[in-house]
């Protein structure tokens, strides 16, 4: 079996669904011949055809108008958005009515839809180009949001959004779409969106991350592991809603909670995970939490971001000082 | 400098003011029954309006959007779309709604603060009121685009108002229609105000059928007081549809009679001239008129339909005021297939915190 | 002096910054001839003239992006979206540019501009009426958020933020628009937009709310002082960026804190203060801090609605949580 | 059915692909020493982009927006606009910019990843680039709205793509510049493409000018490879809306001759035919061959203008070469006229952890 990147897990799990489920399409800016700007989509089209796999016009407020509308009426629409920065305009459809159809409609009509987008920095893009959002998605009842962290929960993950009854927001980590490769087989196995997934065990720091960050936090707990400190590593792959048994089995354990991610720290998904882990672990807590984050600022274009986005450093100091006394 | 495109807007009436027909009846038209058929919902319609009104007045009902002056438009949609088509409707289509099977009582728990309502007894795969303004415009297309990709000969209707048409989804969505040469007809239904502002204010357009000609597709004006006009131009849109010829917008003239909803008093901004000219206009009296002058209409029959639909009207307003509150699990029951276990807690914190109306201090 | 509610004291403001500043203009839908919806612009039109006070047409994405267009040109433009439901259109306009004109241009360009839009539920509207999405804003590096509680707060505030060189989204509590009235001199004397305000003194729990809620729980802290527990009420008032000073020192000598919104729970606005003083203040903490917020659905049309939002009796409760052990 | 509104769109051309005058020119036009100017600043444009390219190519330089067969649509527009106007550009009319004093390293810097390249030496008050699509056109009827309303005889441009008016913000814009009859041209910059997506994919429409009707006012097309047509359009626009008469809306005809972007390749949706034929209408070609016709213009002249160019465009990659990256403080420091207090710690923490590329493992 040949190994995948993430971003090729992502084009085969569509390949599955698209393949094995009629009411599958996959639609969106430049999806179709140029088989997507990152080439999520490459083949595609030459493979599924125009009517299962076709371009848009470039209005992002459409492609999920249109993914609520076909949704509605039975299909289970893939609809691709650029960069996860220019999701705004589609935010009325996904919040207004996506999130809220089957509510709205006492379960009469239900959108099974998925909204993909690249997300999030480290790849020297231009401005807007590396957005984290994922924690207004998160506030929004009615959504679901993943984000994968390999290529193997890429595709299982995938595959299940498709699959589910309800509206799925599927962030891809774009600064990870090629950074390892894994054998995936294609056996369009589901991954479940319920739970998050324990990527390293550890007894002293429990570390809660997701999308790209998990590779920095990863390497911080290795390094922290040569100072004789062992770091359970949790990839939260499903940001909403979010699986607390996990994490609070692992901060249980062991008693302190560094949470990483990229987007900005006010009011982010590690904002929620603090106060739900403190209201509810706070006698097993031995140190105040940990949030490692983007800043309150704007992403600062490519010859700053990498001050912006967490870096191992950052991470390990927010271990250390769990640690400290 | 050489012309490299041509565009002209046409207007149809068919029944004018007076209750003349002005050319000759489309087929459909020349059923006397057919008509009578559409003259019963369109009083049903306006003699429920009558009385939601009141409902809301008397603080059985939330806000209401009246339909007062619309029922042509609201009717002829109806009357013109088949079983299997969607409307994507915005919120005050109940003509169209009840002919196509949703019930008087539905539209009352809607209004009443009841998500019960727009589980309704319409076709299952027409949407829900849509408050958030055009947004539907694209939930139509998006059903247009699963009919076609579907290969199903089935069509989409998306109602939008006059001041609907400022909204980006509205544009995005005939420019979609357009580009995909989608099986839909857009109906905006230009009652001349929205709210308070005024179609001068709106835009900048002579008319707002030429909207179309930005989707590239032709759009066509209707007097949206003359049901006959409306049904005509909604069959010809969908034939066009049903044919794979594309999308269609007709722009229905008519006039808010009413206020915008019982929430909103429109002597604020309008004067009693304008009303008063526009009620000469309004649908239902050129329509009796018309059935009078063919001998198929009298008083005693205009009072027999009343009193009918007064009758079915007042079997709403009661199945309506029986209907208990929904549960306070329903809040939670349907934001997902299965509940999360995330929202397992918070379900029973609720029920544990029970009825609480009274909590409030 | 005459006593006017919260909504009089919007209008006055506005009409106070109309009067002394002629780059202040009003406008938005219905705002106009009709004094808006809900009446905070009534009269201002007839005041002023049409060129200062203008009706839009029905587009919200539109009524931002003219805001950024006019305020980087020296304007202070006051746009009224008409419920907070539904700006989600104008997220991008505020997201992506208002928020970043100024990083984005090095300061050469910026956004004195202000968004008002009525906000929360409780009135027994229609759907989308009754939305709370302040959290938004406040994860969006930029922007200010602002939600007054009383009219002499809804006054000052509204005064600083016209006069504020950022934009400003200021946040009306419709349910209390016309609860209390209340002297306020129109002596355009503005308030601090980087302050929370202590409504009441106490030495046992902490409460921070804002907006309508804020209300439920001054009624709340009444009901305990009855059983001898002495509350200590903070109005946020300004949403992001938030003034932790002032609320670190009120649980520092509380040792309790209870944070009351009626946005859904997860990441909201009170998971961003409790995460924070969980780390901060974790060392006086003597109970988990507790969350009444909106549950993680859709805001339940008006049969429901009050069972949504955080009663009196559920802030009760939880500030008797704090007091258990 | 009667017609209640007829519309046209008309299509300007000056200069022809061969470089002959089709009809008697403009009277800017008239001067060869305009003419040469505006040759000149394409030129610059064309020999900068080329060399951004490279230097994109060998890493000098992030993601980079070509010009490349834009120049006449780009440096028109600058000849035409004053000073005083405002310009809401998308991300690639470097030589319109170029014309209002944007310097060549500054465009650099701003696609070397630096902010500082948007503080730039073009007029203050002029909109930097503008990534999320459309989004620009609500900016340029803003700020028109703001020159309305202080009574100033200024006007703004915005420029957007052929796929950018598939975009809600770009109608919405429109329709508020013809409801408030905002002194702006809009110029929509057709190059065929937008990214892989064909004009024809975008839209059913024949033309983009069209669209203007959709706000109420009058579009034209024009050759956008003829400079002379499109700074005769923009003249002519920009008199209109400072006299007070409205918004206008220009479809630009070019042709995307690059990739996209230099993160795109379009040799895979598009076949070779096509470019080479867009090639020969490109519109730097003609220009030269209309004045050499008129005996202004020949090769020692052409030479000694790209050496001139050449050299321009060196100075500025050195300019930029030598920039030193922007302080960490930068990140805080303009995101409120005052840092506020709960970002001081943040900063604080960023200053502390210094430098990080390498922290990053
Ligand atoms: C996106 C959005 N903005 C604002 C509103 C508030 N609103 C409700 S109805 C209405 C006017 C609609 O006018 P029009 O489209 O002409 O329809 P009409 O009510 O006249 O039939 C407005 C502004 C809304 N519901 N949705
Ligand atoms: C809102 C938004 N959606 C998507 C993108 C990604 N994107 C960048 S350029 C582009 C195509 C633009 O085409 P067009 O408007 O024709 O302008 P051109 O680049 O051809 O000059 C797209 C889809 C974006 N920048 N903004
Ligand atoms: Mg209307
Ligand atoms: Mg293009």
């Amino acid at each position: 079996m040949a190994k995948i990147t993430l971003i090729e897990a992502v084009t085969m799990a569509m390949a599955h669904e698209l393949e094995h489920d009629d009411s599958v399409v996959v639609f969106g800016e430049d999806v179709g011949p140029n088989g997507g700007v990152f080439r999520a989509t490459a083949g595609l089209q030459e493979r599924f055809g125009k009517e299962r796999v076709f371009d848009s016009p470039l209005a992002e407020s459409m492609i999920a108008g249109l993914a609520v509308g076909m949704s509605a009426q039975g299909m289970k629409p893939v609809g691709e958005i650029q960069f996860s920065g220019f999701a705004y305009p589609a935010f009325d459809q996904l919040i207004s009515h996506a999130a809220r159809m089957r509510h709205r409609t006492r379960g009469r009509l239900h959108c099974p839809m998925v909204i993909r987008a690249p997300s999030g920095g480290g790849i020297h893009a231009p401005e807007h180009h590396s957005e984290s959002m994922e924690a207004i998605y998160a506030h929004t009842p009615g959504l679901r949001v993943v984000m994968p962290s390999s290529p193997a929960r890429a595709y299982g993950l995938l595959l299940a959004s498709i699959r589910d009854p309800d509206p799925v927001v599927f962030l891809e980590p774009k600064r990870i779409y090629r950074l390892v490769k894994q054998e995936v087989p294609d056996n369009g196995e589901a991954l479940p969106l319920d739970t998050c997934f324990v990527l390293r065990e550890g007894d002293d720091v429990t570390m809660v991350t997701w999308g790209a960050m998990v590779h920095e936090t990863l390497k911080a707990a290795e390094a922290m592991a040569k100072e004789g400190v062992s770091c359970e590593v949790i990839d939260l792959a499903t940001i909403s809603p979010i699986d607390y048994e996990t994490i609070l089995e692992s901060v249980e354990k062991t008693g302190r909670l560094v949470v990483v991610h990229e987007a900005p720290r006010s009011c982010g998904v590690g904002a929620e995970i603090a106060a739900e882990v403190a209201e509810k672990a706070v006698y097993s807590l031995l140190a105040p939490i940990q949030r490692v984050t983007g800043y309150d600022t704007v992403m600062p274009l490519f010859r700053r971001e990498m001050d912006y986005l967490p870096s191992t450093a950052r991470v390990v100091a927010a271990v250390k000082k769990t640690l400290e006394d | 400098m050489k012309t490299v495109a041509k565009f002209e807007i046409g207007f149809e009436q068919f029944i004018d003011e007076s209750g003349k027909a002005v050319q000759k009846l489309p087929k459909f038209a020349e059923k006397p029954a057919e008509l009578i058929k559409m003259y019963r919902m369109m009083t049903l319609t306006r003699l429920f309006d009558t009385r939601a009104i009141a409902l809301q007045r008397t603080g059985k009902l939330g806000t209401y959007a009246s339909s007062l002056g619309h029922e042509a438009i609201h009717v002829g949609i109806g009357a013109a779309m088949k079983e299997e088509d969607a409307l994507a409707p915005m919120y005050r289509e109940y003509g169209a709604q009840f002919w196509r099977g949703v019930k008087l009582s539905e539209v009352l728990l809607y209004w009443g603060g009841d998500e019960r309502g727009s589980d309704f007894s319409g076709p299952a795969h027409d949407f829900a009121w849509c408050v958030p303004i055009a947004t539907q415009c694209l939930h139509g297309a998006g059903a247009a685009m699963a009919f076609k990709l579907r290969k199903e000969k089935r069509c989409a209707v998306a109602v939008v108002g006059d001041g609907g048409t400022s909204e980006g989804d509205f544009y995005e969505a005939i420019n979609a229609a357009g580009a995909f040469q989608l099986p839909i007809v857009f109906v905006v239904s230009n009652n001349q105000w929205a709210i308070s502002v005024p179609l001068k204010e709106q835009t900048a357009c002579e008319t707002l059928a030429q909207k179309a000609f930005a989707g590239g597709f032709q759009g066509v004006q209707v007097d949206g007081n003359d049901i006959v006009a409306v049904r005509d131009a909604m069959e010809k849109g969908l034939a066009k549809a049903r044919k794979g010829d594309g999308p269609t917008l007709i722009e229905a003239m008519t006039y808010r009679l009413s206020d915008h909803t019982t929430a909103d008093d429109a002597t604020r901004y309008r004067g009693k001239e304008e009303v008063d000219a526009a009620e000469k206009k309004e649908p239902l009296l050129r329509l009796r008129q018309y059935l009078m002058s063919l001998g198929e209409w009298d008083d005693a029959r205009e009072k027999a339909l009343i009193d009918e639909c007064k009758q079915q009207v007042a079997d709403a307003v009661k199945e309506y005021e029986n209907t208990p509150k929904p549960s306070l699990e329903s809040m939670f029951d349907y934001m997902y297939a299965e509940l999360p276990e995330a929202l397992e807690e918070q379900r029973a914190a609720a029920l544990a915190a029970g009825e609480t109306e009274s909590a409030h201090g």
